[in-house]
């Protein structure tokens, strides 16, 4: 047993850190506000190995753990939520279901390394809610014409789609649901323009229309028929990493808040002095805590080997409740101020209410829970 | 004789309200919140339809209408947009502030134009940077002169601060320790001296404005003075207190909204339909909002018979802004990334809602109140 | 608009107020331990009207409103919550079910001024779960037989059961659920030992078992067929009656947890100086009030011959998850003594958690109240 | 390197106390809950498992098998019955404190026949009537005397008081103010001047005993005291960190057991199995003791490698035995009235694990340590 990150990784931590501290934090309240991330900055990510985190080194990827890459996004997240899940969702997401399904198909290898810069990172666009209900949620079709396909249809509130080069879309073909990669200047294919969504504004959420788009069979994710049964391995990742967005969430507002608190004075002392601020601070402690080690038992089983859908949805349900419990906290710690934009606790409570809502909600984690609990009574 | 129903002019009053709400508030209440700003149109309507003098007597041009009245309108304003909302609550406490603190002069010359929009809306003036929930520690000073007083110091958080026409402010007069040398002065916003600051950027309310106000060498005349020199803390108390009902049932109205709003949406997608965690967090959310409905009518129904309302206008604010907030939560889950999309509504409801924890009394000033009531009621157990 | 008591009411309150701190709260602790309330003071309640609070004065009834009833019921409850259980559920569902079905059953009429002692109470036998799942929840059998029924098969966790002279049981008979009254000495009719209950020990919650149980046709009520139909009226009255009891558990344990506060010294001071304990104190005086209001609210609609369901599942959930947390926090300010059975709060917390999850529990009032938003919209 | 699996030792540890609770605690929890008393057939055969000393040297009659090992064997002994593993617990940690602190001479003296049963149980006297959570206000005294020291005070919350073999008690030996003046002493049962009082008539864990014990010119030698005189406080620091790691390893037990045995109930129920309201609600017990019991190993973890771990302990603590009663009440509402019924064993778990909030220092206690720990880390924000 051993809690510890090696040491290698905490430097690799430290250094990303320093990073956000320089480029990220202080200009995350302007990409908020701009509802977008400077494409300079991606790429200064890029360069750091952010946007290949798992990917192995000869690939062009940073060759990192799980475990690893958790604690990295959970960093990001820290210094700005936005960029943490448009991240994480690309890494865990978009670049994970190539990866995967670039073994049997090695057409998509060379797409690998091109996805690694991060200038126009890989959205993920799996419809809300179609791993519960089946093909029907899916809004697109996908018919087969030679060796190509042409897709109809719409995702909606698909994160990072406002920036993305590549998507990953789910359509109803004649075999089932069946995945397939697509650039984003395909013809035929429309993304509107950026949602105005409650939090996570700078990620780019947009709807995905598709009219007759063509895409070679050489860019089918998987199997025909097989797609939604191949997202659930990687709807598990997202979640992960969705975790990891909230530990770092709540750790930037329990920082904020605690620094707040002994510098704000209220009676004539400071209001950390207080015992009902002190219990606020405590409790967003406690479920810091419980939610980074459920983060990261979920990410070691991964780096294992072993089935993470379970561990993966208690992660996030927790997690992202917590964040969206302390953020709230934190806020309220800040009184008035705290309700202004001059401070970063409403922007990550907004970014961690989007989070916890995002891509099917917790719904869908606890639903998984469920499953696993009546399966397991048989 | 225990009674929960309006009677009819409480009915009426909420049916003015809501059809102001349909008719004006909501079609605006998306693109006020987009582009801010102050919402004059809005409350220039809101004073044609006799919304900004609820409880005010119908002498002063008010429509005299009561407490519940106006719990009632506010709650329903609240629904369609917490923004003017905001506004209407606090120039209709000025008002009541005004006819309950003012002498005969005051009263004429203020009131009726409250009522009547012609201030555009009356303001408070009292949180300053170091002294949120503190009068004790206010430092801003009025200094006798021979032509009346010179308003010095800087107060924040001033709803309305950009364009209100009156402003209620509230500085030390005298040296006495904690809340006695506090006195309370009627300020028009013209009165050279008065600099109001520009409006903060917030979560949410965008369609309200909250400024600092600066008085530099603000001069008043000495007609200027609400009430006695050094009585100032009453009348705070009384403005907060009349508030909390006010910011309650604002409150209320945006998480009925939000429930409102998520119920239909849901019914109209298959896959929410049928779940029971959906339905199990909107009757949870219906049940709570219920019950902070009664506690906000309760709290206004004893203010409208003259008793004592403290305590319960603080269990009404806590547990009314802190179900709201909720509601808008699990309406916001409920919908999933619709809900969290500018598109509709409950987005909005849930950035809006969350200052009603804080201001007029934070939720922990609350909980200090009602515990040191607790007590006294059982002191022995 | 009018929130207040009636001045007549308020007397009558205070009046059972001071019999309750004479004759009740000074023994629930022997009562809880004994699992039985003594059948004086049963009969001391009865001689105040407490077993047919609403039934009419002629009919040997206190004539109360729905309001003053509720009004009482929290008052018992404040001294002890397994009195105040069984009172309400004698009052609010078997004393109110055979009242309503006397009207078209005379002969009916005369069990109900034999009820009105409090000696032996009539329990209310509906399964748990029947209301949601349907007859298929009824483990009797009622077989016609010329101007009788036969009854076989068995009631569980019967509230009152252990002390009961009269018993409402459903049965399935030929034409659907049906409901008749039997008395507690009828032949075949058997009734367990006591169980050993969380909470509400005193209350003779039990099983019930019939065995060829022979009823005269006389004491079916209402409609064959139509039990279950008539029984959710009865429901609503009877979760009406548990928020009474919720409010009244409550408010004990918030009235001995403010008194301990404010005499119980830590670091030279009293613990009720500690904002820690006066946040509990006044989020439990914050459920309270709210839970007060929902429950005189519903009663106040059953009084004006308004729909009561959705109001009094209102109240139920509310009022009881109130309780239950309240209790809990009123015993954690208690410390190690609020462990021990010498302070009353443990006993509030057992009672109250009984109450959440007697009769399907919070559950079955959360189902009411997701139906009717449903219907609402169509 | 991060690793969650426990290494085979480990394991094993674990796999005994399952045995013993299954073959052992199990079949009698009920009846001992029943008719309360002290479980002297469950303590003797846990001695024979080895069960008495788990982290305690083998040279001293211990299983030398860590903390980890010790936390995941409480766990299981506390999924069956939670009455007996509270003795359990506090004699490992009798054990592992004379281990720590005493001479060669307690040592030899005490541990092996703690690990072997013969003294029983050890036991901690700490709590006093008025001290609870304030070490600094303790009035028991041990005065120094030509053969030793004499003893005189009231202890109070003694975890088997009515039959440990041994008792830890601290006593004041000098006026030195707070916690200077605090000495630690090994007082046998059997000792004259030591009284044991009745037990107190708990909620819950009715087959431990909780009794107060007066020390009434209690003698002991010399050799009695343990560690050096006046340093008694960090000898109760020590017992107190590494005792929350054991409740919170017991809150664990409880209410794993008591999820475990709704989820088997709610799928032999076809009313209940398809609700989902029980399935989330069983899905969220099931993640926050997950979440809790990594707290709690890690906290152990750290422990063993003899690193700081006190704020580890306390979070450990407070949101595992939050967590385990939240756990505990969503258990029964998922069974309903079977689930207040004594014939389940969730209905004792229930009572059980209330106490787990209160002793080895509250959650209010708790919370004092970690918000300290984060004003010390984030002092600047």
């Amino acid at each position: 047993m051993d809690f510890d990150l090696d040491e290698d990784d905490q430097l690799l931590r430290d250094t990303v850190r320093q990073l956000c501290e320089q480029s990220v934090r202080p200009h995350a309240g302007e990409w908020d506000e701009a509802r977008a991330i400077p494409a300079a900055v991606r790429d200064e990510l890029g360069r750091m190995g952010l946007w290949a985190l798992r990917q192995p080194e000869d690939e062009g990827g940073a060759g990192l753990s799980t475990v690893t890459a958790c604690a990295l996004v959970e960093e990001l997240a820290a210094a700005d939520g936005a960029l943490a899940m448009l991240i994480a969702a690309h890494n865990f997401a978009g670049l994970a279901h190539v990866a995967a399904a670039s073994a049997s198909q090695p057409a998509l290898a060379g797409e690998l390394s091109a996805m690694a810069s991060g200038q126009r990172p890989c959205a993920w666009a799996l419809a809300e809610g179609a791993l519960g209900s089946g093909e029907g949620a899916l809004a697109i079709t996908a018919t087969r014409q030679g060796d190509a396909w042409a897709l109809d249809g719409e995702a909606r509130h698909v994160l990072g789609a406002a920036v993305a080069g590549r998507f990953v879309v789910f359509a109803r073909a004649e075999d089932g649901p069946t995945a397939f990669l697509i650039d984003a200047d395909a013809g035929g294919l429309h993304v509107s323009a950026p949602l105005r969504t409650h939090g996570a504004r700078a990620a780019g959420t947009a709807h995905l229309g598709l009219q007759g788009v063509r895409v070679p069979d050489e860019r089918r994710l998987g199997a025909p028929g097989r797609a939604l049964t191949d997202a659930a391995t990687i709807v598990a990742l997202r979640e992960l990493s969705w975790a990891a967005v909230a530990c770092g969430l709540l750790r930037g507002a329990l920082q904020q808040a605690s620094g707040y608190a002994q510098q704000r004075e209220q009676f004539g002392r400071p209001i950390a002095s207080f015992q009902a601020i002190q219990w606020k601070l405590a409790d967003m402690a406690t479920g810091l805590e419980a939610a980074w080690l459920l983060t990261v038992q979920a990410a070691w089983r991964c780096d294992q080997g072993r089935p993470l859908g379970e561990a993966a949805a208690r992660a996030r349900t927790w997690a992202t409740g917590a964040a969206v419990r302390g953020c709230s906290e934190a806020l309220q710690i800040h009184g008035g101020y705290g309700y202004t934009r001059e401070y970063p606790v409403e922007r990550a409570l907004r970014d961690a209410r989007q989070l916890e809502a995002t891509a099917g909600g917790s719904a869908t984690a606890r639903s998984v829970l469920a499953d696993a609990i009546a399966e397991r009574l048989g | 004789m225990i009674d929960f129903s309006p009677n009819e002019s409480q009915a009426a009053v909420a049916a003015v309200a809501r059809s102001y709400a349909k008719e004006v508030l909501e079609p605006r209440a998306a693109t006020l919140d987009r582009t801010g700003g102050f919402p004059h149109d809005n409350l220039a309507q809101a004073a044609r339809a006799g919304l900004l003098g609820i409880n005010v007597p119908e002498a002063l041009g008010g429509r005299g209408a009561g407490v519940v009245a106006y719990s009632l309108a506010i709650t329903e304003t609240a629904r369609a947009c917490a923004a003017t909302t905001v506004a209407l609550c606090v120039s209709n406490m000025v008002a009541e502030v005004v006819t309950h603190f003012g002498n005969e002069d005051q009263r004429t010359a203020y009131v009726p134009r409250l009522c009547r929009g012609e201030l555009v809306v009356g303001a408070f003036a009292l949180s300053e940077p170091g002294a949120g929930s503190d009068p004790g520690g206010m430092r801003t000073k009025a200094t006798r002169t021979d032509r009346g007083w010179v308003l010095e110091g800087s107060k924040l958080w001033i709803t309305s601060g950009t364009d209100a026409g009156l402003f209620v402010v509230w500085a030390r007069t005298s040296d006495a320790p904690g809340t006695r040398g506090i006195s309370t002065f009627l300020v028009p916003g013209d009165t050279p001296g008065l600099v109001r600051g520009k409006p903060e950027h917030k979560m949410g309310l965008c369609g309200s404005t909250t400024t600092a106000i600066d008085f530099e060498a603000c001069e008043v005349g000495p007609q200027a003075l609400l009430g006695e020199e050094g009585r100032g803390f009453p009348v705070a108390m009384m403005a907060l207190d009349g508030g909390r009902v006010g910011i309650a049932s604002q409150a209320l109205g945006v998480g009925l909204a939000a429930v409102e709003a998520a119920a239909e949406f849901v019914a109209g997608d298959a896959g929410r339909r049928g779940q029971q965690w959906v339905q199990w967090a909107l009757a949870d959310a219906a049940t709570e909002l219920d019950a902070a409905q009664l506690l906000v009518l309760r709290a206004a129904w004893l203010k409208e018979r003259g008793q004592p309302f403290s305590r319960e206008a603080s269990i009404a604010k806590v547990f009314t802004t802190e179900r709201a907030f909720a509601a808008c939560n699990r309406a916001v889950e409920a919908m999933g990334a619709a809900g969290c999309d500018e598109a509709h509504a409950v987005e909005r409801g849930l950035r809006d809602v969350r200052v009603t924890m804080i201001y007029e009394g934070t939720s922990e000033v609350q909980r200090i109140v009602i515990s040191r009531d607790i007590m006294r009621r059982f002191a022995s157990g």
